[in-house]
């Protein structure tokens, strides 16, 4: 493919890693400026608080809300920077594992004061 | 064996969209009411389910992207939201039905009031979801739901009038004694119900589960083309039963006990026991299909790792949406709410939400860039825009008419 | 000037260097430079906007019959790219 | 049923208290239809005493809706005072029904069932009557 529609081929997109593993979903795009006052692709953001803003009214509103009072916003949203995109076909496939990357707190939360402390959670 | 099994997950997506609580008593109802003068919406409920199934087996296995990972693609964020926020709700009120319809059936044998069941079902529930492997689950409640045959079976018992129903199914008009208004209601209604928007999140997700490729598209049809058109003759069936019971009787159909008499009436106790058996498992397959279903839309839109594929600590958003659906349709039940009324509100209200669902589904089984050759040929794009328009004819004919018939009253 | 979000531009205003109208961004096009850096090349601007055009604004969606003609007719009298190069991104709200 | 509900507050006129009335029949006709039915089937206890004891609740439910408003008439009186016996006696034989069958006391279960298809029948008189 030699050119991409960032709105339609990217944004809402499901990200997976090398092993077809979700990692989440193109929530923004960011494009960095050059030198030369160009810009370019540089990062696919992720997480609520980069989708957030995209959702106008009291909709996005309620979506923001939950995400801080979820703790999943500490450290703004997770940032892929797009040299880590191998293919993008009906996913955004990754040349990463998704071990590499920073797991979104919410995740990690759960997992420790929920899910984890359940019997049989790890089979 | 393996092959022999090869349908179950068509089965048990079937049984959430023709035989589950609300569908079971609807479909009775129905017959009660006006014998098979709407045997055709079941027909065309199981055409139009078909369709877009297949569509939307063909991107999962080409792509492995389930429908609710379209839905935000092609419709954008705000629109997928909305469509998010009805579908989880219509999805899990439709679960605290099935809990409820779980518990009924089991009230029908221990005559033990079905609310102090709702908690020991809602427990023994989440306990499968989070314990058993997906085929394991599927095979058991798909096969198990399959004693509703009873119902074909006790159809020939039955003294005949035969000639009486193909009338009724050959003339679809209101049966005397009963107006337009009301007849549309219940076709609606039946209509929403063979397509509620949960079936194809559950059989394309499950489809995911059971790691569909490209090798497994003639696996997938099997299952579309056998599980559907099964689950629709069972609701076919007790339709039928309940009108050569209750219709020439000019009684109607208001509770899962008497969805039931005509097999005892037919096949004595023995009938009677796997009736109530296979409302059990049907009933337990839709719980189970729902909970999945509300914790995949939400995953999928929102792009966590999600399924039983994984082990729960791997996916402990999907799993805590899990836990908290299925304590929410604990606690929606024990408000004492009917889950029989309730189905049926629900169903009217995903009606309106169905072209949300369906649309996407359509547009992607075209999209080249996705599927290459195996885009839809000329039928499905037919049979698929049809109905699409029936969908969207029936969303918005749906609230109107629950108003003016004061809901089928 | 410092980075920029794709919502910074889609769904704003958009003006030809010449000043004149354009419409609103629709979508933003890359394509990859010879160092493999994907550039901004052009806007896809839309007057008025239609949301999310459903994925018929490339060639590979081919049916069904109805929906490519709506959707075709749409982009068709509604749409158009322009280069970036030429593009003046607004803020202010009076054509919408 | 909940916009049923919203339908039956406030006070009625004449057609109002008729489609309540033929309501209430229509529920009653339901139940001892049913019952009826059941009297011929060879059921499982707990359901037999599942399923008429919901029948039971159902004429109950039809009672209070008649009874809930005041006939706007004298007419509606009348109508009233058709129904309320048989809504009577479709709770009684349903009752007695219930019990014969829990005792297998087969004679009493055919008298029975033969009352409950009587009153089917005025139910269902009363229902064309008045829809």
């Amino acid at each position: 493919m030699n050119e991409l529609y960032v709105s339609f081929h990217l944004l809402d997109r499901q990200i997976v890693d090398r092993d077809g593993l979700e990692v989440g979903k193109v929530d923004e795009v960011e494009l960095g400026i050059d030198d030369r006052g160009a810009p370019y692709l540089a990062a696919l953001l992720v997480g609520p608080q980069a989708f957030g803003p995209r959702i106008s009214g009291w909709l996005g509103r309620l979506l923001t809300g939950l995400a801080r009072r979820l703790r999943t916003d500490r450290s703004g949203p997770l940032r892929i920077p797009y040299d880590l995109v191998r293919q993008v076909d009906s996913a955004v496939e990754l040349s990463v594992r998704r071990d590499l990357l920073r797991e979104p707190e919410l995740e990690s939360w759960l997992r420790e004061h929920l899910i984890g402390r359940i019997p049989g959670s790890a089979e | 064996m393996k092959k022999f099994l090869a349908f179950t997950l068509g089965i048990l997506t079937a049984i959430g969209g023709f035989v589950d609580i609300g569908d079971l008593v609807a479909s009775s109802l129905s017959g009660a009411r006006f014998g098979l003068a709407l045997a055709w919406v079941l027909v065309l409920g199981v055409i139009g389910i078909c369709a877009y199934a297949e569509m939307a087996g063909r991107v999962v296995a080409i792509t492995k992207r389930p429908v609710f990972d379209l839905v935000r693609e092609r419709l954008g964020p705000r629109v997928a939201l909305v469509n998010l926020v009805a579908s989880y709700l219509v999805t899990l009120l439709t679960l605290a039905a099935e809990l409820g319809g779980v518990a009924l059936a089991i009230e029908l044998v221990t005559s033990v009031s079905y609310l102090l069941w709702v908690p020991v079902v809602g427990f023994v529930l989440w306990v499968a979801l989070w314990r058993v492997k997906f085929e394991t689950l599927e095979r058991i409640f798909g096969l198990l739901g399959l004693v509703l045959v009873v119902f074909v079976v006790a159809l020939f018992r039955l003294p005949g009038h035969g000639p009486d129903l193909w009338h009724q199914a050959l003339s679809p008009v209101p049966t005397p004694g009963e107006n337009w208004n009301t007849y549309w209601y219940f076709a609606v209604s039946l209509f929403a119900s063979a397509l509620t928007p949960y079936e194809v999140f559950f059989f394309s997700s499950g489809g995911v589960e059971e790691n569909w490729g490209p090798r497994q598209l003639p696996e997938m049809r099997v299952n579309v083309f056998i599980g559907f058109p099964l689950g629709g003759g069972l609701a076919l069936a007790l339709m039928a039963v309940s009108a050569e019971v209750f219709h020439p009787l000019d009684a109607q159909v208001t509770s899962l006990g008497q969805v039931a008499l005509p097999a005892a009436l037919a096949l004595g106790r023995l009938g009677l026991a796997v009736a109530i058996l296979g409302f059990f498992a049907a009933t337990f397959g839709a719980a189970m299909e729902t909970g999945l279903s509300a914790a995949y839309v939400v995953a999928q839109f929102f792009g966590w790792p999600w399924g039983k594929r994984l082990q729960p600590r791997r996916a402990a958003r999907f799993h805590t949406v899990l836990l908290v659906s299925v304590l929410l349709g604990i606690v929606a039940l024990m408000t004492t709410i009917d889950p029989i009324q309730l189905t049926e509100y629900m169903l009217v209200f995903s009606a309106v939400v169905l072209p949300l669902t369906y649309l996407p589904i359509l547009v992607v089984a075209n999209d080249r860039g996705y599927l290459g050759d195996h885009v839809n040929g000329r039928l499905a794009n037919a049979v698929g825009v049809i109905f699409l328009v029936v969908i969207v004819a029936a969303a918005a004919a749906a609230i109107p008419l629950m108003i003016v018939t004061g809901a089928g009253g | 000037m410092s980075d920029l979000v794709t919502a910074d531009l889609i769904g704003k205003v958009a003006y030809h260097r010449s000043g004149e109208y354009l419409g609103r961004v629709a979508d933003v096009v890359v394509a990859p430079d010879p160092e493999g850096t994907w550039r901004v090349t052009h806007l896809v601007v839309s007057h008025p906007p239609w949301g999310r055009l459903l994925g018929y604004e490339r060639d590979e969606e081919t049916g069904p019959w109805l929906l490519v003609m709506l959707a075709r007719r749409m982009l068709r009298r509604n749409t158009r790219r322009v280069r970036w190069r030429e593009v003046r991104i607004g803020e202010d709200d009076r054509h919408a | 049923m909940w916009l049923g509900l919203a339908y039956c507050t406030g006070p009625v006129d004449a057609h109002g208290y008729r489609k309540t009335a033929v309501q209430s029949a229509q529920a009653a006709l339901n139940a001892v239809r049913t019952g009826a039915l059941a009297a011929d089937a060879q059921l499982l206890d707990p359901y037999a005493s599942t399923l008429l004891g919901d029948q039971l609740g159902a004429v109950a439910a039809a009672q209070e809706q008649l009874l809930a408003e005041p006939p706007p008439d004298s007419g509606t009186r009348n109508v009233r005072d058709q129904l309320l016996p048989l809504l009577n006696g479709s709770a009684v034989q349903l009752g007695d029904l219930a019990y014969a069958m829990s005792t297998g006391d087969l004679a009493a279960v055919r008298a029975h069932q033969e009352q409950l298809r009587r009153l089917g029948d005025q139910l269902d008189d009363f229902v064309e009557r008045y829809r």
